[in-house]
């Protein structure tokens, strides 16, 4: 039975790409594919200059969430680490949002674990996004339909 | 007398509402229907809101059918979710 | 039209994740999206232990291989930034072989990029393997079905 | 006098000939099927060993048919790639 290594975490604390890597790495040699994902913040989203971004959640149940879909992934493919780390406040364009990072032995296993955290995180974690533009004004942005159908391919 | 039934708001609900979370009498919201009715009826500057398209937590859990409440239960209302 | 910058090296010389991740997302605030894949070498692989591992390649045409991949993904996907490092020479369990990334708008044309590079690489990139175990035999590593699949699914 | 025709071996097959490049008159391989009776009948304890599962490129093309060849051009015979 493989036990995979999981680390969640929620907050306001900006994350290092190379020590989220490092993490899926050190004294690691089972696994031949490590496969991530960041999501950063644009200065145009939807047509519409971003100036900053909040991200409002749900405390607990955000952590929750996202500890369950890191054990979901690792239940469908075999992975032997995965991180999650979701960043919550005010962000600006190019800050970084999201970070989820796999490793497999096995190349399709590493691609497919990451994009399906990527996908139902995108769908179920509770998190919402408030754009404010140039002028001062701000709008909570709509869940879109191509997100939900790119969870469902996981069903 | 039993705990409560919490029940909180986010995101952009929370906003139309102006209230991110109050507390109801276990008694009077035996499941998820009745506490909608329930909100509706003590606030019906509410029922726009309300009526939009929204998910609902369990005890932090997502949940899609009316299931029953119990003294101390923590419900959440919240707009489809946005985050990654 | 996009114009996609694509950075593509092959040698001997081991890669930094954070130094190229950071070359992919430098001022670069329209893309939202960035994944990368990072193939290591593995402790055990097909059931053999291994010691060390040989990578021998084309000089010239790998390098006009992993460019054309680069430019094949960009012209299929929307993405902004595509680099490639792959090595070559004498490697051990741990070490890093192959780095692929690519920053997009769109996260699922961010996934698609890096696993189409990826899986045409396996296919057509002239690279080869070989493995020498802790008694010191050596094997060349012959070329598996299951990557000859994977790529196909993008023809 | 023309420029010659030349190929390069890698990996598996440059062990097994013990060789890893060679030129060829151009004129007596004038396409690639010309090119490879040319290496047996000139080196006959080559054939199995071009006789297994192999990919070919012409000046750094890969190439699955039996193309034309010019002098000067480069021809690399390979067991199927294994990189990544």
């Amino acid at each position: 039975m493989r036990t995979t290594a999981i680390d969640v975490r929620v907050g306001s604390d900006d994350f290092n790409v190379q020590v989220e890597y490092d993490a899926l790495c050190s004294h690691n040699t089972d696994d031949g594919a490590v496969v991530f994902f960041v999501g950063r913040v644009r200065d145009l989203n939807e047509g519409e200059a971003v100036h900053s971004l909040h991200l409002e959640h749900y405390p607990g149940m955000t952590e929750s969430v996202l500890q369950q879909l890191a054990e979901q992934a690792a239940g469908r493919w075999p992975l032997n680490r995965v991180r999650i780390v979701h960043r919550v406040g005010d962000l600006h364009p190019a800050d970084q949002i999201v970070f989820v990072g796999v490793s497999s032995p096995h190349r399709q296993a590493a691609f497919d674990g990451a994009a399906f955290v990527m996908d139902v995180l995108k769908t179920e974690a509770p998190f919402w996004k408030k754009e404010t533009g140039p002028d001062g004004t701000s709008r909570w942005l709509d869940a879109r339909q191509s997100d939900t159908t790119l969870a469902e391919r996981w069903r | 007398m039993s705990e409560p039934v919490q029940v909180k708001f986010f995101a952009r609900l929370r906003e139309e509402l102006g209230v991110s979370s109050l507390n109801i009498p276990a008694e009077v919201v035996p499941d998820l229907d009745a506490l909608l009715d329930w909100l509706v009826k003590a606030h019906p500057q509410w029922q726009p809101a309300l009526q939009g398209k929204l998910m609902t937590a369990v005890n932090q859990s997502m949940t899609s059918s009316n299931v029953a409440l119990q003294p101390g239960d923590e419900v959440a209302l919240f707009p489809p979710v946005t985050g990654g």
